[in-house]
């Protein structure tokens, strides 16, 4: 059964001349949300803050630690780190898991039917086991970005492994290679790509649950800093928490991106 | 077991039960032998719960009730999303102008995970369903763009070189050329997006509302009801489960021009 | 080579080149090319590997611009592809989501031909390349040797003057290969059209051509021309066919 | 033929979309309509029924917690006082002040009765204080048995059964609802002992998931509100700090109506006002059926109380009477001015925002329902 894998990769066109045209429209975008925010004020500030406020405080939010308590750097790094945890636990589970349900059938019989139960139910549905289980620390945290690091490991990695040319195995076989030497020396590296795809999307995934886990109980963290602002009137503290959201979720996409070209140098053949 | 049992028909749903049924023999001792008992129920009494509600009323409805509520709201959104999400996807892939135009926009909100989109989805479209629909609609959109941009401009040049030679004009190249070969890459965007729609259900029903298998978990966790909470969950992974093979069989059936290789 | 201006000239190409620049090197592919095809001739485009002789099919249909030099169709100059030139691809280029019959009837389909007239059309081509009874078929279900006579039906239907061919067979099996060799003869004697076909088989070009044009290696352009007046369905055994094919492989021996 | 893969996509499309139509309004039909628990409620349904009544009813927004501030609103609902007043009261509850301030800002809600979070909507200029609805009692911090800060007591001169010094509490993780009374409660103690909020931990939780965290050995200090307080009496906690000894502030919780509505339609907020008073009185002068009808909808909206937590809150919390708002000592919107000045130390209010909160008070409602006078609180009041 074909695993759909969650194409995270755009495939870019070749580098057009319409950065222009990109550039042009994301001005006049701002510009139409500064018109009618701070420009006309059709909008209360209340509900759209204007881009000039925004850009206010998300610059003072670097040094600034009110109304939430900390910097954003430093929920930036609180963030950073439950995310780094649950996905170091994750790649650590999945990694292996997928590689062996994909190998042995058998193994996979079992071990499927439960992980695909488990693999729709989002992070946020784990909060409340994950308090019982594991208290309200950053280990509870971490764990609620851990299941979502793990699933998105586990399915690039048995699609990576199961996408091993069968014609690759007998050539292994009919050396006399035993079944593990034809694991580690065939199908992994014929899997790396896919593998390298995961940990990039499962990144991704780890940054977007972080919102999640942090809705649980946390005194930092962007997720903390966006619920408190619900209900002090700051929506401009909740567009700033997004976009470094946003901001950081690229980054991390991108140096993965980087990680993933260096290692698989010329190996990326078109198949 | 002899050898060809492995191979047999039976093999799937016997070795399935097996490992659900192991599963949740691992849940019970766990919970009955160690101190986790007081706070977290064990598999029987959850699942006589999730069993239970499908005749007495959780809040205003039995579980089934809730189902229908999140499978209506994320139908829609999703149905929405999707819709929009092949249009701009193709248009990006028909139109470099559009595209870029469009990307700035879209490699912004893509990143941001619906979760976060709530407190401006409040302020935006208030409480009620259509803040929920938004949730879901960020959720779906994004994929379904993005794979139908990739399959509109992944089109083998041969097959446009072959349309062309047979007099089609660009328009007559997009509609019948360009739109075909880029289905099997829409589907399986539309595939993720469900489950991600699926999974942001949940989100959506954290903002305020009284109906929903996520309101029945979040209600759950508002008076420690872990039992609620766990029967929501079983619920969520039961429905996402059968979404996803659904999806997979409406694959095998529609497109079966398209031979999905690996 | 005298430059006539004849008026049964299907197709003319006058000196043409072709280099690709890339960031990184130039390469020229084509050079000094020239060719007058006359109506309802079989000609042969042959020289060994895989150098230019593509680029120049794809010039001659209109795919590739060429760098100097232009193309003439019964005598007007043309630029963009069209109708009027047929192109079977080597990769056999079939839509996969059409059937059989959506296929080849597509060509008439985007021109705006009512449904009745293009679907009789095509059973004529069908029937003609010997597909009959698979008209509602996939392409993932057919095989190799039979999605290429989609690909000749496909071209036939849209009634070109001129039908080019990349190394149609090129990825059949031997056995399909010599089969087709034959459908393709018999398909052309009994519906003439003017066909350019590219290969680098040196049997297939003798077997198949009235003129075979030799083509020099990168970058190719014409080294000679050979006129093959023997009688069809050839046979590769008959001894007039094999001093034919021996004098050009000597030829060509020479020119590596 | 490849119309056929077009025809089937997009008839898969029109498919769900059917379906999704479907189902949603068959859901909707079953709906019946339940008032009690947190019901968005279905104006349709509203206006049928009223129409039987005399003449038809404005509608009015009004959103509350299930909390005593929200006891009066519900009571008045239940006997028909709104109605008798000409509203139509579509009842909204929230879990805490927090979503309650968001649903207004989103324009959700006209007026509410909320607690402390009242100060955001009052700082910001959204809404105006158009009256105090209750005391706050029974508020507290908890401690385990055997914690450091029980240690020593009445360290602070003027607070003889306040628990803690510097040291003890210093480094001490308080588990409890940021931006709600039980924050005020813990950010005040601190202070009496020279710390601030960078020296101690504050977890921020709803005050259910907080208890029940805190019963399960998490976090060292339980910042908590009834029934929560009592339980946590029950089970042995001792209570290191009241609301009362470490915030000095009579804290009232208190009526809002956004500026943009009281503006617009005077008549219905202030019959609002009226209609809620008038519960106030009734449950007032009746503790016994108090006690019965809070119990009663308290525990529908998942707080459990019993008859001794019950009581408890009522000799803790009195509703605000008519009586109490004439008497000399009575200074209105104190509690709010002294929480707003409170939160500029760590940018909660903005300092440009402090003028709102007197600007905000607006009594104008309560002084012609009961042709009396109020004295209105100042900053300096609090010097």
């Amino acid at each position: 059964m074909n695993e759909d894998i969650s194409i995270d990769s755009v495939q870019k066109r070749e580098k057009s001349g319409y950065i222009i045209i990109s550039l042009i429209s994301l001005v006049i975008g701002i510009f139409l949300w500064w018109l009618f925010t701070e420009g006309l004020g059709t909008i209360s500030h209340k509900i759209m803050p204007g881009p000039i406020r925004v850009f206010q405080s998300f610059f003072s939010k670097f040094y600034v630690s009110a109304p939430d308590g900390a910097t954003l750097l430093q929920h930036l790094g609180s963030s950073l780190q439950i995310t780094l945890l649950g996905y170091v636990i994750g790649v650590a589970i999945g990694i292996p898991l997928g590689i062996v349900m994909a190998w042995y059938p058998k193994f996979d019989l079992f071990a499927r039917p439960v992980f695909d139960l488990l693999r729709p139910i989002p992070g946020i549905a784990w909060i409340p086991v994950m308090i019982v289980l594991f208290g309200i620390g950053l280990l509870s945290k971490g764990m609620v970005v851990f299941l979502s690091v793990f699933v998105a490991i586990t399915i690039n990695t048995y699609t990576g492994i199961q996408q091993t040319k069968s014609v690759h195995k007998w050539v292994s076989h009919t050396f006399g290679a035993s079944n593990i030497y034809t694991l580690f020396h065939v199908a992994i590296p014929t899997a790396l790509p896919m593998l390298m795809t995961g940990l990039r999307v499962a990144l991704g995934a780890a940054w977007t649950t972080i919102i999640a886990a942090e809705l649980l109980a946390s005194t930092k963290g962007i997720g903390f800093m966006i619920q408190q602002s619900r209900g002090l009137f700051r929506p401009d503290i909740i567009i700033v928490g997004m976009i470094a959201i946003g901001i950081t979720g690229s980054v991390l996409g991108w140096l993965l991106g980087l990680l993933e070209k260096r290692v698989l140098k010329g190996r990326l053949s078109k198949e | 077991m002899n050898k060809t049992f492995w191979e047999s028909k039976w093999a799937k749903p016997i070795s399935a039960f097996i490992s659900i049924f192991g599963f949740l023999l691992i849940w019970h001792i766990g919970v009955n032998s160690s101190s986790l008992g007081e706070l977290m129920p064990g598999p029987i009494d959850v699942l006589s719960r999730f069993v239970g509600s499908f005749s007495v009323n959780i809040g205003q409805y039995t579980i089934l009730g809730h189902a229908l509520w999140s499978l209506s709201r994320v139908a829609i959104a999703y149905s929405v999303a999707s819709f929009a999400g092949v249009i701009c996807g193709l248009a990006m892939g028909r139109y470099p102008k559009f595209e870029a135009a469009f990307r700035p926009y879209f490699e912004i909100i893509r990143p941001i995970p619906p979760i976060a989109w709530i407190p401006m989805a409040i302020l935006w479209f208030g409480l009620g369903e259509l803040t929920k629909y938004f949730l879901i609609f960020l959720a779906a959109f994004s994929n379904v763009t993005l794979n139908a941009y990739t399959g509109a401009i992944s089109v083998d040049p041969e097959l446009i070189g072959a349309a062309r030679m047979l007099g089609a004009s660009d328009n007559q190249i997009f509609r019948t050329i360009t739109i075909p070969a880029s289905v099997p890459h829409i589907f399986a965007g539309m595939q993720i997006s469900l489950s991600s729609s699926w999974a942001t259900v949940v989100a959506a029903e954290m903002v305020r509302s009284s109906e929903g298998i996520g309101w029945m978990i979040v209600s759950g966790m508002e008076i420690n009801n872990m039992q609620q909470i766990l029967a929501g969950i079983v619920a969520i992974g039961l429905i996402g489960y059968g979404l996803a093979t659904f999806m997979r069989f409406l694959e095998r059936k529609l497109l079966v021009w398209n031979e999905r290789g690996a | 080579m005298e430059r006539t201006r004849s008026i049964d000239n299907v197709l003319q190409a006058r000196d043409i080149s072709k280099t690709f620049v890339t960031d990184r090197e130039t390469t020229h592919v084509v050079e000094k090319f020239d060719i007058e095809v006359k109506k309802n001739e079989f000609v042969v485009l042959f020289g060994p590997g895989q150098c230019g002789k593509t680029t120049i099919l794809k010039i001659l249909a209109g795919l590739e611009k060429p760098s100097t030099g232009e193309i003439l169709l019964n005598n007007q100059k043309v630029t963009e592809p069209g109708p009027a030139r047929g192109y079977v691809f080597q990769s056999l280029a079939i839509f996969p989501w059409l059937t059989v019959m959506g296929n080849v009837e597509y060509g008439l389909k985007v021109r705006g031909v009512s449904k009745a007239e293009r679907r009789e059309r095509a059973q004529h081509y069908i029937n003609l390349v010997g597909l009959e009874g698979f008209e509602n078929h996939y392409p993932v279900k057919i095989s190799g040797g039979m999605k290429q006579r989609v690909g000749i039906a496909r071209a036939y239907c849209n009634e070109p003057d001129v039908l080019l061919m990349d190394e149609p067979f090129g990825a059949l099996d031997a056995q399909t290969r010599y089969l087709m060799q034959d459908e393709i003869t018999r398909i052309w004697e009994k519906e003439k059209r003017t066909v350019i076909f590219v290969t680098n088989n040196i049997e297939e070009a003798v077997y198949l051509a009235d003129r075979i044009v030799l083509l020099k290696n990168c970058p190719t352009s014409i080294d000679n021309e050979y006129i093959i007046d023997l009688p069809r369905p050839r046979s590769n055994v008959d001894p007039k066919f094999l001093t034919i094919r021996q004098e050009i492989t000597e030829v060509m021996d020479k020119t590596l | 033929m490849k119309k056929t893969t077009m025809k089937l996509f997009s008839l898969l499309i029109v498919v769900i979309m059917v379906c999704s139509v479907f189902i949603g309004c068959t859901a909707k039909e079953e709906a019946p309509k339940d008032d009690g628990e947190a019901g968005t409620s279905d104006s349709v349904d509203n206006a049928v029924q009223d129409k039987a009544s005399s003449g038809d009813l404005t509608k009015i927004r009004v959103g509350t917690q299930p909390t005593t501030i929200g006891v009066p609103a519900q009571y008045a609902l239940e006997k028909g006082y709104f109605k008798e007043e000409g509203l139509d009261v579509d009842l909204v509850l929230f879990p805490t002040g927090a979503p309650l301030n968001e649903a207004i800002a989103a324009g959700e809600l006209d007026v509410a009765a909320n607690g402390l979070a009242s100060v955001f909507p009052l700082a910001n200029g959204v809404c105006e204080w158009i009256g105090e609805a209750n005391t706050t009692g029974g508020m507290g911090i908890y401690v385990r048995e055997g914690s450091p800060i029980l240690e020593n007591k009445g360290e602070i001169e003027g607070k003889p059964d306040m628990y803690g010094t510097a040291e003890s509490i210093k480094g001490t993780t308080f588990l409890g609802p940021i931006g709600t009374s039980a924050q005020f409660n813990v950010m005040r103690y601190i202070q009496h002992f020279g710390l601030s909020d960078a020296d101690i931990e504050q977890i921020h939780m709803d005050h259910g998931q907080a208890y029940q965290a805190y019963v399960a050995g998490e976090g060292d200090a339980l910042a908590t509100s009834p029934p929560f307080s009592y339980d946590a009496e029950d089970s042995g906690f001792i209570m290191a700090a009241s609301f009362e000894d470490a915030t000095e502030s009579p804290l009232f919780d208190g009526l809002l109506a956004r500026k943009d509505y009281s503006a617009d339609n005077p008549e219905s907020v202030k019959a609002f006002v009226k209609a809620y008073y008038r519960a106030c009185e009734d449950l007032m002068s009746d503790p016994e059926m108090r006690k019965e009808y809070s119990i009663d909808w308290f525990t529908k909206n998942g707080r459990e109380y019993n008859e001794e937590t019950m009581l408890k809150e009522i000799e803790d919390r009195d509703y605000v009477t008519q009586s109490m708002m004439e008497s000399e000592d009575y200074s209105y919107g104190l509690g709010m001015l002294a929480i707003a000045d409170f939160y500029t130390f760590d940018g909660k209010v903005e300092e440009a925002d402090l003028p709102n909160v007197p600007e905000s008070f607006n009594v104008s409602y309560i002084e012609d329902i009961m042709d009396i006078k109020i004295n209105i609180a100042t900053y300096d009041d609090l010097k």
